[in-house]
């Protein structure tokens, strides 16, 4: 299985297709199976990815515009593997806990193009099929708002997609200029990734390339004081598009950081810590406190979802292994404990129609499990060691110590403020007295919605007791990454912040 | 001298006369002015040592344009003086003479033709008609062709535009008045 | 040896995750059997890692597993069994078991029964790795890990409504909980800090290699990690300003007091500091800070025990006074004292609480002494126990309170802190009435209960024989002093008074004994032959001042909570949606409107076009001819 | 001596009343009496840099021109004609029938 990747790309979308032949009755079983093999072949690929080697694997290229070096390019490293191996899973799981009655086919269908477009994006090695992934990724985020969401649904879909849109076509501007760049100093039209690594670019145009670059991955992040659409969007969006969109659209943009800013722009990149740590930091703090302020509780989590991207900024920003490394992890973690959050808000939501925090109270009592459950994800997302949220929120914060220790700590509090709110909707939601009426025959957790739980309370305890494999391979590439972006520095300052460890400077020594 | 001479000369009567085309009211002064204007413009021309040139203007423009525009006049009441709703003479002004200052000033400035090198130049000795009668069939021979047909294709139109049938107007559909006439009919009976 | 570090760290767990398998059932005695026999083969084994480590004087090291490998970073499940660890795993297991079994009977009515042994051994299993890990990170996981615990057991009765702080000053258990986790999060990232602090320097976070590295390292720079991890201890410890929680915490049942608020997680701070001695034996002015806060908690603490009515927050505030005790001699570099007033107090506080868990259980849940008294005709045992602990908390002569704490005040005198001697004897006499006031208050005299309706019964017979261990120790554990001593001072600093001060010790120790006796005579004066108010001295300025602590949980609602939850609101309502979001939205509108107003310019009219026109082309010329005349 | 600058600038005043007439005038036939005077203009500028730099290229622009101008004259007026036979008037402000 050479093509293993194009595979993973494709195969849903062409069962997204041949899913408009299917009956409306076996739709969602057919849409779960499709999920499942699609999750099974990520599987595999994790299985035979070999963690020794930092490098791009399953690399395939076939050639589209070949006089202008575009080209069919893609390749996973320790980097990607496992946030496709999130999207497969966030996707599945999405499918088999959904509850949505009202056109499930077709909601099958968006969700199986969805995630082509989603494991497309990280896949990518060629920035114009990077491109085309991103953008394609907005149409059915789009639908999935705007034809199953709330009553805000068009507005909260069209602020969704123009914002996002907006910011990314400054980067499709960026990277055309990079291409052109890449064609006068070598006289060749590329548009890979690995081809513009190996691009040295004056300070100025990098800062330039930085700033039209963060504009399209900032709204996507969404980073303050481009964050406003994502309320709106998980507000109005159906429980399956909250768990998509945080658990996975929402990475895009720091995966972006990742793979594009910061191997390409080292210079610019340490330039920019300061202002966006500060960003960040302001990120952190003031959407845990409107958390905080929240009534809504499809809301706290959203916002806590801004909260925890900030984390995963600064992370990206420590330039150093461990910074960088916990970044990625904790893309994972957010991803899968926001993801489970929504479809934990989605499950009450659907017993009671309402978010309101005012509307429960006391439902440990009624629905055991549900709190159970609920519990641990909150623990997880407010980082309790040995669950997935404390390695990640611990690596980021240890890495960035080393640029700036007062703006850990005012990136620190976000473990006191994390707290904070999310005690509170467990307070007023789960604590007390049982109150309403309507509340006191609520059904506990029904065997779907556990199975779809179930495993992602599994994920969350394994990876924070032995987060290794994930972990490890990481390691290996982040390390690689920081090699040559060393290397590749022009200004003395960014080689010295631009930190190697140790351990990936001696070549072939094994720990 | 002669040549300054017969520049400002030329230079105040073609401004003076375009400028009793633009704002005359009468249809007939303006056409008149505008003709005088035109051949003095082949003056320029003749000045320039653009010979062909300045003849084909007088030709096509005192000439055949000029015919033109007299017989359009007859159609329309030349004599009364045209009521219209003038623009504000505030924009006017303010917009031609800005337009006219930014040209003015951008070309009195020094002109930068060291790099410029003559594509088709012009050979002593030789007339200007011959000289532009080769590069004419040679080098622009297909947009010369075009221009040809174009001028046909002109006429054609010009003359269905304003030819036959003249009394009936070309972009009602008589078809449906007719339909029409026969409803009414319809409604009458 | 492995193996048996292994049964003491996992016993708790396998008995804490066999409870969580009942969790959502009936009540079932066998899991309480279970999990207490589970925490007993923990204590063995722990006594028996004890008795080697004891015997050979080696320390047993394993290395489970990698946990996190990133960067240079190596953070093993690594734990390690010396002098100090064992130490705490013993008395940590010993006062669990007797907990699990005190609680079989204590929570006997209780339908969460199941769930309340899971959250139990859980703790245990947290506080085992606290105290056994061989790495900050470690460290780290067992003190977030009892912080859980402690949140879901003082929230245990979750379903109890909030009331105003008149009725109940902690409002509700869920409240408290939430009190308590926060406090505790907002020491954890001082501890944090401190970890990233000595990571960055030393480039490792296990124990061995920081304290091998730390007389390297820039003054600065210990400080700072020194004062970091004290805020850690801080907010574990209870220290002031972030005290508020822990009598807050006595929501909980009673047996979670004793155990998680008396005995053994409240002491986690003092166990840091003991624990990373050689950074802050570096450190003398953190140390002193320390010694000074600890000193001064020791008597704000005391203070607002004395006019307390409520049973159990009178024993959280002694508690709180002790803990200051315990960083008092920490600070003065008298490590092995702390550990052993830490041990000490483990028992007579563990006793102390359960003994007033039988009260509240034999009172149906009244906490307030006034309304209690003569108990001693139907709970002699109780009364036994509580008086034992009382004369430990005191310092009366043999019993083990009486060593330790001598200890401690001995160690101001001699490391020439008379302030802090000073101050520590007062607290010494003051701690000695407000036990003598509530055991007195609670088992002498008029039996006011009486007018409440209230039939109490003395505790199961079981329950007293297994909080019988603990009276022993109470009692005798004192004269282990020097064999401790001899013990973990072969990991632990060693701290001799001088020449001088051994000279004195009996006249200190008068002193101190004089301050103690005179406390119980002071109670037995007033309160022994029944309770007589005091309208004028209860309206007084200082007793409210005292018995609203200081008014300082209202400060902190109206200064920190109330404002925190109005600046949010504010954030949300005025700047998120009045000015981001509205800024998003404002150029959103401002396309549309631009685009609704320059229709107009499509009127139809040639005329207008041809202006519009005009004036583009002028705005082009114009524009072309400023870039000609720059370029030129 | 007269240079291409003042023959430019003779173009550019020349242009700038066309331009004015076409601003100012509502009434199509002056609009195209005005058209006129602009193209004329331009081909004075198109003769002097012809003539200035020795190439014929300018003049072949300038004829290409009048024939443009010719046919444009041709249609246009053809044009005129039927509107104003259909409404009886040539003023612009009554043809406004594009309104958006």
């Amino acid at each position: 299985m050479d093509n293993i990747l194009s595979v993973l790309i494709f195969f849903p979308a062409i069962a997204g297709l041949l899913g408009f032949v299917v009956d409306k009755k076996s739709a969602r079983a057919y849409g779960i199976t499709v999920a499942a093999i699609e999750f099974l072949l990520s599987l595999w690929l994790w299985f035979s990815f070999d963690t020794g080697n930092a490098g791009m694997q399953f690399v395939e290229m076939i050639p589209l515009i070949p006089d202008f070096g575009v080209n069919y390019y893609l390749g996973v490293d320790g980097i990607s593997l496992f946030i496709i191996l999130m999207t497969t899973l966030m996707t599945l799981i999405g499918m088999v806990s959904m509850s949505i009655e009202k056109d499930v086919k077709n909601m099958i269908i968006t969700l199986l193009f969805l995630e082509m477009t989603m494991v497309g994006v990280f896949v990518a090695l060629d920035a114009i099929v990077f491109y085309l992934f991103w953008e394609l990724s907005l149409v059915p985020m789009l639908y999935i708002v705007g034809a199953w969401g709330g009553p805000l649904r068009v507005y909260a879909a069209i602020k969704f997609f123009l914002y996002t849109f907006m910011g990314s076509l400054v980067m499709l501007v960026g990277m055309l200029f990079v291409a052109y760049v890449y064609h006068s100093l070598t006289g060749v039209w590329s548009f890979a990734i690995t081809d513009w690594y190996a691009l040295v670019l004056p300070v100025n145009y990098q800062l330039w390339l930085f700033a039209a670059f963060f504009l399209g991955f900032a709204i996507k992040v969404p980073m303050f004081p481009f964050h406003t659409w994502l309320p709106y969007a998980h507000g109005q969006a159906p429980t399956i598009g909250s768990v998509i969109l945080a658990a996975v659209l929402l990475k895009m943009g720091t995966y972006g950081f990742v793979r594009f800013s910061l191997p390409m722009f080292p210079d610019a990149s340490v330039m920019m810590i300061t202002p966006i740590a500060v960003l960040s930091i302001i990120m952190i703090i003031y959407t845990a406190m409107v958390a905080y302020a929240q009534k809504d509780m499809k809301q706290v989590i959203a916002y806590s979802s801004v909260s925890h991207m900030g984390i995963i900024m600064i992370g990206i920003f420590a330039m150093n292994s461990e910074g960088i490394g916990g970044s990625v992890f904790q893309m994972l973690s957010h991803g899968i404990v926001s993801g489970a959050l929504f479809m934990l808000v989605g499950i009450i939501y659907d017993r009671r129609h309402t978010k309101l925090m005012s509307e429960f109270g006391g439902l440990a009592a009624v629905m055991p499990k549900y709190a159970v459950i609920f519990g641990i994800m909150l623990m997880a997302s407010v980082g309790l060691p040995l669950t997935i949220g404390f390695v990640g929120e611990f690596l980021v914060l240890l890495g960035f110590y080393e640029i700036s220790p007062v703006m850990t700590i005012l990136a620190g509090t976000s473990i006191i403020l994390g707290a904070v709110y999310m005690l509170s909707v467990f307070k007023k939601s789960f604590f007390g007295p049982v109150t309403k009426e309507e509340n006191k025959n609520l059904k506990d957790l029904t065997a779907k919605e556990t199975w779809s739980l179930v495993p992602l309370v599994a994920i969350v305890i394994w990876l924070g007791v032995y987060p290794k494999p994930v972990l490890d391979p990481i390691n290996k590439s982040v390390n690689a990454m920081l090699v040559f972006m060393e290397e590749k520095a022009i200004t003395a300052e960014a080689k010295d912040i631009i930190k190697v460890p140790q351990s990936a400077t001696t070549v072939g020594e094994v720990k | 001298m002669y040549e300054a001479i017969a520049f400002y000369l030329f230079s105040a009567l073609t401004i003076g006369l375009f400028l009793i085309t633009v704002m005359s009211k009468n249809v007939l002064y303006a056409m008149t002015s505008l003709a005088a204007g035109m051949v003095l413009i082949s003056g320029f021309f003749f000045i320039l040592g653009a010979d062909f040139l300045g003849v084909v203007q007088l030709i096509v423009y005192v000439g055949a344009v000029m015919a033109l525009y007299s017989f359009a006049m007859m159609f329309f009441d030349a004599t009364r003086d045209i009521k219209e709703k003038n623009t504000p003479a505030s924009l006017v002004f303010l917009l031609g003479g800005l337009s006219a200052l930014v040209l003015v000033l951008m070309f009195a400035g020094p002109i930068h033709s060291e790099a410029i090198q003559a594509l088709y130049p012009m050979h002593e000795g030789v007339g200007n008609a011959q000289d532009v009668g080769i590069v004419l069939f040679t080098k622009y021979l297909v947009p010369f062709e075009v221009a040809a047909v174009m001028l046909l294709v002109a006429m054609i139109a010009g003359i269905i535009l304003a030819g036959k049938k003249m009394d009936q107007s070309l972009t009602k559909d008589t078809s449906v008045d007719d339909e029409d006439e026969i409803l009414k009919q319809k409604d009458a009976k | 040896m492995e193996g048996l570090v292994y049964i003491a760290l996992f016993a708790p767990f396998a008995s804490s995750l066999f409870a969580a398998l009942f969790g959502m059932s009936e009540r079932k005695i066998f899991v309480g059997v279970v999990a207490s026999v589970l925490l007993a083969i923990s204590f063995v084994a722990s006594a028996m890692l004890a008795f080697y480590v004891y015997g050979t004087g080696h320390a047993v090291h394993v290395t489970m597993m990698d946990w996190i490998n990133a960067g240079d970073l190596r953070i093993p499940f690594g734990f390690v069994v010396d002098q100090v660890s064992v130490t705490m795993m013993t008395v940590v297991t010993l006062v669990s078991t007797i907990v699990h079994i005190y609680s079989i009977g204590y929570m006997d009515h209780d339908k969460s029964f199941n769930r309340f042994f899971s959250y139990l051994s859980a703790f245990v299993f947290s506080m085992m790795v606290l105290v056994m890990s061989d790495n900050f990170a470690g460290l780290f996981i067992g003190w977030e890990g009892v912080g859980v615990c402690s949140w879901l057991l003082v929230g245990f009765w979750y379903h109890k409504p909030d009331v105003s702080r008149e009725e109940n000053p902690s409002i509700s258990p869920s409240w408290a909980a939430n009190e308590a986790f926060i406090m505790n999060r907002i020491a954890d990232l001082g501890m944090l800090i401190g970890l990233f602090i000595l990571y960055w320097n030393v480039g490792s976070l296990q124990y061995d290699e920081v304290f091998a590295a730390v007389p390297f390292l820039d003054g600065t720079v210990l400080n700072a990690a020194a004062l970091a991890l004290f805020i850690g201890a801080m907010g574990k410890s209870a220290q002031f300003p972030l005290h508020t929680w822990l009598t807050d915490a006595m929501e909980g049942p009673t047996p979670v007091s004793a155990l998680i608020h008396a005995a053994t997680m409240v002491t986690a701070g003092v166990f840091l500091v003991i624990r990373a001695n050689p950074l802050f034996s570096l450190t003398p002015e953190v140390s002193y800070f320390i010694a000074a806060l600890g000193t001064f908690v020791a008597f704000f603490a005391a203070s607002m025990a004395l006019v307390n009515r409520d049973l159990k927050r009178i024993i959280a505030f002694s508690t709180l006074s002790q803990l200051g005790y315990m960083f008092a001699a920490a600070g003065l570099g008298a490590y092995w004292i702390a550990l052993f007033h830490l041990a000490a107090h483990a028992f007579f506080k563990a006793l102390l609480f359960l003994g007033a868990g039988n009260v509240m259980h034999a009172m149906h849940d009244e906490l307030d002494i006034f309304k209690m008294g003569g108990l001693k005709k139907v709970m002699k045992w109780t009364y036994l126990y509580m008086g034992i602990a009382s004369l430990a908390l005191a310092g009366i002569p043999f019993f083990a309170g009486f060593f330790s704490k001598d200890a401690i005040i001995e160690t101001a005198w001699n490391e020439g802190t008379i302030v802090l001697w000073a101050i520590l004897v007062v607290t010494a006499g003051m701690t000695a009435f407000y036990s003598f006031r509530q055991v007195f208050l609670t088992f002498e005299g008029d039996e006011r209960y009486k007018q409440y309706g209230i039939h109490p019964h003395e505790m199961y017979r079981y329950v007293l024989i297994a909080m019988s261990p603990l009276a022993v120790l109470a009692v005798v554990a004192g004269f282990g002093m020097e064999g401790f001593e001899h013990f973990v001072t072969k990991l632990l600093p060693d701290y001799h008074m001088s020449e001088h001060t051994h000279h004195i010790a009996w006249i200190l120790g008068l002193v101190v004994l004089v301050f103690a006796v005179g406390g119980i005579a002071l109670a037995y004066k007033k309160y022994y032959h029944g309770l007589k108010r005091d309208e004028k001295l209860e309206n007084s300025w200082y007793y409210k001042l005292l018995a609203n602590q200081y008014y300082i949980p209202v400060l902190y609602e109206e200064f920190i909570s109330k404002p925190y939850a109005m600046i949010s609101d504010a954030m949300w309502n005025k700047v998120d949606m009045k000015i981001v979001d509205a800024t998003v939205d404002g150029i959103a509108k401002f396309l549309y409107k631009t685009g609704d107003e320059t229709r107009k310019m499509q009127t139809g009219n040639l005329s207008n076009y041809l202006n519009w026109m005009a004036v583009g082309a002028v705005l082009f010329l114009v524009v072309a001819a400023i870039s000609a005349a720059a370029i030129g | 001596m007269i240079g291409l600058s003042h023959y430019l600038i003779v173009s550019a005043i020349l242009f700038s009343i066309g331009l004015m007439g076409v601003l100012r005038r509502r009434n199509l036939l002056m609009l195209f009496f005005a058209t006129e005077v602009m193209l004329n203009a331009v081909n004075i500028a198109f003769a002097a840099i012809s003539h200035y730099y020795n190439d014929l290229t300018g003049q072949m622009f300038a004829f290409f021109i009048i024939a443009i101008a010719a046919s444009e004259v041709a249609v246009g007026l053809g044009i005129l004609i039927v509107l104003y036979k259909k409404h009886g008037s040539l003023d612009l402000d009554d043809l406004a029938t594009m309104r958006g």
